[in-house]
């Protein structure tokens, strides 16, 4: 693993909330195309790892690189230039309320200055994936948990994003529907995209490695280890 | 905040405006608050407008301070009289001494004697009128120096008399200034606090809009916008009705004084003018400043 | 609204006091608007109250409103005084009439003649005042009259000159009560927006205990306490200022008419301390209000 | 099944947001101390039905009735009533942002007027069970995904309701601590309380028909069916 090929690169990483550190000399690199689980238990830091490598937060120690560039040194703008590169479904799916389900899952173009008509054939079609091309013109309340979590990973993937993170993107769906989300990604895997699945769904992670090769790393005393073949 | 910003706030990107929700009540609130404050404005302004058009008006009638009145045998008076105008006209501080005709004396004493008075037939002492420079003359001195050159001379000095109205009208003035800074200040401040309250209503909005990669520019502009010209639209209505009202009010007469004539005259017309775009000043800068805050508390 | 619950507002229960949000923004927006509401009503009821006085002492020198002025050689000016008496006392609407002493007549025209006048020497009319009673007099049918039976009598109507000032006093009260209403409503209509907007932004609040089986009761008495404490305490401050500013207000005087007098006399100090009750009420009413309409939302 | 005894009775019931049917014709009963599972695609209506059992929402057609009561014929203070005596944990957990955890478990008790500090013990015992004790002073914003989760579940149960409704209460912890949830769980309805979970984990209903008798409920083409043994 060259260091310049890496996509995310954590170099060293601790972080605290303020109290004892949660996370200590994390070091990981993922290269693109490459297709990593994140496990452990609840609370031992999942989200807050993928929050330091899209840069909702800044590690307290080391380092972190993404295409290259150390966070902190991107300013605000930069910061927003990244976001575009990278697809994140959070754990508590947000929207903007007020739009229906089909402007929400466009945003990511809106904001970005691209017209989401052109790219309608795009939307319509990943709508379709997840299942909610009946769903298309509900606001985001009326949507049922599952339907939320389907709508935030289309809304992570609409841009085709160098790098997909997800944290417990199949939380709120049915098994058939978390197979149907898995291919999505693992195609989108094999387009080259590289993916970061925080995930307690062991199935799931079986599954996935039936049909990509897949490292898992787990979150054990505020360490990241990769995970045996044990899974 | 770059002139590109500016001109496209007022350009409009219809995208960017539909991201954040179009209502609510801390919008109504904005909108109501806005025309509230310019209607009160607006009232404030005629008022402090109308005292001021008083008392410059009391106040150059001041000027016209003094009278000199001259009590003396009938032979005598004219000489008096001229004695008097010199020692006026030699007086440091007395811009001008006039003795009044006898017409002018009349007119003064009508309401006393009737509009048909033979001001010959009676002692009238003759009046002489004296207009005084800025610091004016030193009245005790004078009185002095007449009383020895003129024995019937007696100096009557009105501006005892007008000098606490001019000073009333302009303290009504201030009043009326004190009103709209205010007005002004706590219209901004409302704007202010109401701008704060939707962002932070908004925060959600804000957190997804950054998480999907939209720049700063694009999300401070699309509250900014929108709080600015719902501060703007709310103060031309408000405006309108505030000059309806002030339209409304009894109109000015000269038998009324100052009171009725609670009106814009000429380019007073003006000042109102100015409200919706101080109103819309004040929360586009509010706005601005509130959008840059609360993302600065999201990376 | 029962009795119950509004002992218990006052009382207050801490741990339900607790369930709401402490702060934001709408809390120091209600706080800030009820202040400066407040504050301007305090300035408009001065004005008022003063040009209330103002147009009531104008309106009572308004009742000593005619002149009657005999012209007459020195013998018959008694038998004509006389005469016009009698008519004056039988002309229905003439509340009184009475022959100005001599003293009187000198101190009227004291200005003119200087205050040591002998008015004997003087070819001076005599002057008759003429209080007339509410309705009025006929005054042409007494022009007629006395023109027919005193010869040397002129009636002078002051009320030409005096009607318009009294009007516009009274235009300057109805301005200043018409503003307190505007404040009034308007500061009614910013607390209900941002108790509705409080509301609004704690949605989830208002979920979450409606979810764990508190009562409407317990629920809208939380916010409807905070809101009216919160619109009192604003209010009590702004009135505190705003009397703070009255008294900084250059003080009445008898020379300067009432323009400087813009102050509170007696029992007129109790009208501001209504403010904070009246904004109270208005903040409790709204905010019990929008409590119970955001509840109805909910199951 | 008797009926005065039943807990919670749906009869023909149907629902619908507005579009089409939702739900239709959905009975059944749950008799104190039984156990139910409810599953169903992402999307078929779980939720929905929950919200009908406490009465946040109210059947389009049909009848609920709960301890005997019609939902329909309930005034307000009447349904908060109910509500204290049915613990309930949403899908998306909500709390009160501004109190410490601790207190926002304790939310039942003071709203009903019970002094937290009275039954302090039962909170402590609880929120250890749910292995929160540490984060008892945390604002809820600060928690995990799956610690709100634990923590709304204590929520649910700290006045000791006599029903549970619980909406996927599992579905971002890991399989251990979703093990000590369901063992919460099947205590509290070993003492007599019913049960109701809506849960696409078919692990965790595995595990559960290990432990106490339960019935799955299966909502396929807007009806409710019980589930074979199959599962
Ligand atoms: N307020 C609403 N207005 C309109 N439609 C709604 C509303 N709430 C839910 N729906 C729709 O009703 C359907 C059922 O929603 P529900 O939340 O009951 O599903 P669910 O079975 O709980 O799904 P999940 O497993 O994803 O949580 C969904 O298609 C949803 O979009
Ligand atoms: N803003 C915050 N302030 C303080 N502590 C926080 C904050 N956010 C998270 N924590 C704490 O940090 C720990 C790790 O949180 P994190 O959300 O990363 O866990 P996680 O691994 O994603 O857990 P889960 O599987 O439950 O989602 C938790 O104990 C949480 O309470
Ligand atoms: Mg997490
Ligand atoms: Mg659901």
């Amino acid at each position: 693993m060259d260091r310049g090929t890496a996509v995310i690169e954590l170099e060293n990483v601790g972080y605290s909330y303020g109290g004892g550190e949660l996370l200590s000399d994390v070091s990981i690199e993922l290269v693109p195309g490459s297709f990593h689980f994140l496990t452990g238990p609840s609370g031992s830091g999942k989200t807050t790892l993928l929050k330091l490598c899209y840069g909702a937060l800044l590690p307290t120690s080391g380092q972190v690189r993404v295409f290259g560039e150390d966070m902190r040194g991107l300013d605000r703008d930069q910061m927003a230039m990244l976001r575009r590169r990278i697809g994140v479904v959070h754990q508590d799916c947000r929207f903007l309320d007020h739009l229906p389900l089909a402007d929400n899952i466009a945003l990511p173009l809106t904001v970005s200055g691209r017209e989401a008509e052109q790219e309608g054939g795009d939307l319509k079609e990943l709508m379709e994936w997840v299942g909610l091309s009946s769903r298309a013109s509900a606001l985001p309340p009326e949507l049922s948990g599952g339907e939320r979590q389907r709508a935030a990973l289309a809304r992570a993937v609409i841009m085709s994003p160098d790098v997909i993170l997800a944290d417990e993107p199949t939380g709120n769906v049915d098994w058939e529907m978390s197979q149907r989300l898995l291919k999505l990604l693992v195609e989108l895997n094999k387009m080259g995209k590289t993916v970061l699945i925080a995930s307690h769904d062991l199935a799931l992670i079986r599954a996935a490695k039936s049909q990509v090769s897949v490292r898992v790393l787990r979150i054990t005393n505020r360490k990241l280890q990769l995970a045996g073949a044990d899974l | 905040m770059s002139r590109g910003a500016i001109r496209s706030l007022f350009l409009g990107d219809p995208q960017a405006a539909r991201v954040v929700p179009p209502s609510g009540f801390t919008a109504h609130l904005t909108l109501f608050v806005s025309g509230a404050m310019a209607f009160l404005t607006v009232f404030a302004l005629a008022l402090s407008l109308a005292s001021g058009r008083l008392a410059d008006r009391w106040a150059e009638e001041l000027a016209r301070s003094a009278t000199l009145r001259i009590t003396a045998p009938m032979d005598q008076r004219a000489a008096q009289t001229e004695a008097a105008l010199k020692i006026l006209r030699q007086t440091p501080g007395v811009a001008s001494a006039r003795a009044l005709t006898k017409e002018e004396q009349a007119a003064l004493l009508a309401p006393w004697f009737g509009a048909d008075l033979q001001i010959e037939d009676l002692p009238v002492p003759q009046l002489i009128e004296v207009i005084d420079t800025d610091p004016g003359y030193d009245a005790a001195g004078l009185r002095l120096r007449l009383s020895a050159e003129v024995p019937g001379a007696v100096l009557d000095d009105h501006t005892r008399w007008r000098r606490p109205l001019v000073d009333a009208a302009r303290s009504l003035r201030r009043l009326g200034w004190i009103a709209i800074l205010l007005i002004g200040g706590a219209t901004a401040a409302m704007i202010t606090l109401a701008a704060n309250a939707a962002l932070s209503a908004n925060a959600q909005v804000i957190e997804v809009l950054r998480l999907v990669g939209a720049r700063d520019r694009y999300i401070a502009q699309a509250f900014v916008r929108r709080f600015t010209l719902r501060a703007f639209g709310g103060a031309v209505i408000g405006v309108a009705f505030g000059l309806a009202g002030v339209l409304l009010l009894p109109s000015a007469s000269d038998e009324g004084g100052f009171l009725t004539g609670l009106g814009f005259q000429g380019l007073d017309w003006l000042w109102p003018m100015l409200i919706p775009l101080l109103g819309g000043g004040v929360a586009f800068a509010a706005t601005w400043l509130a959008a840059h805050r609360a993302l600065k508390g999201l990376s």
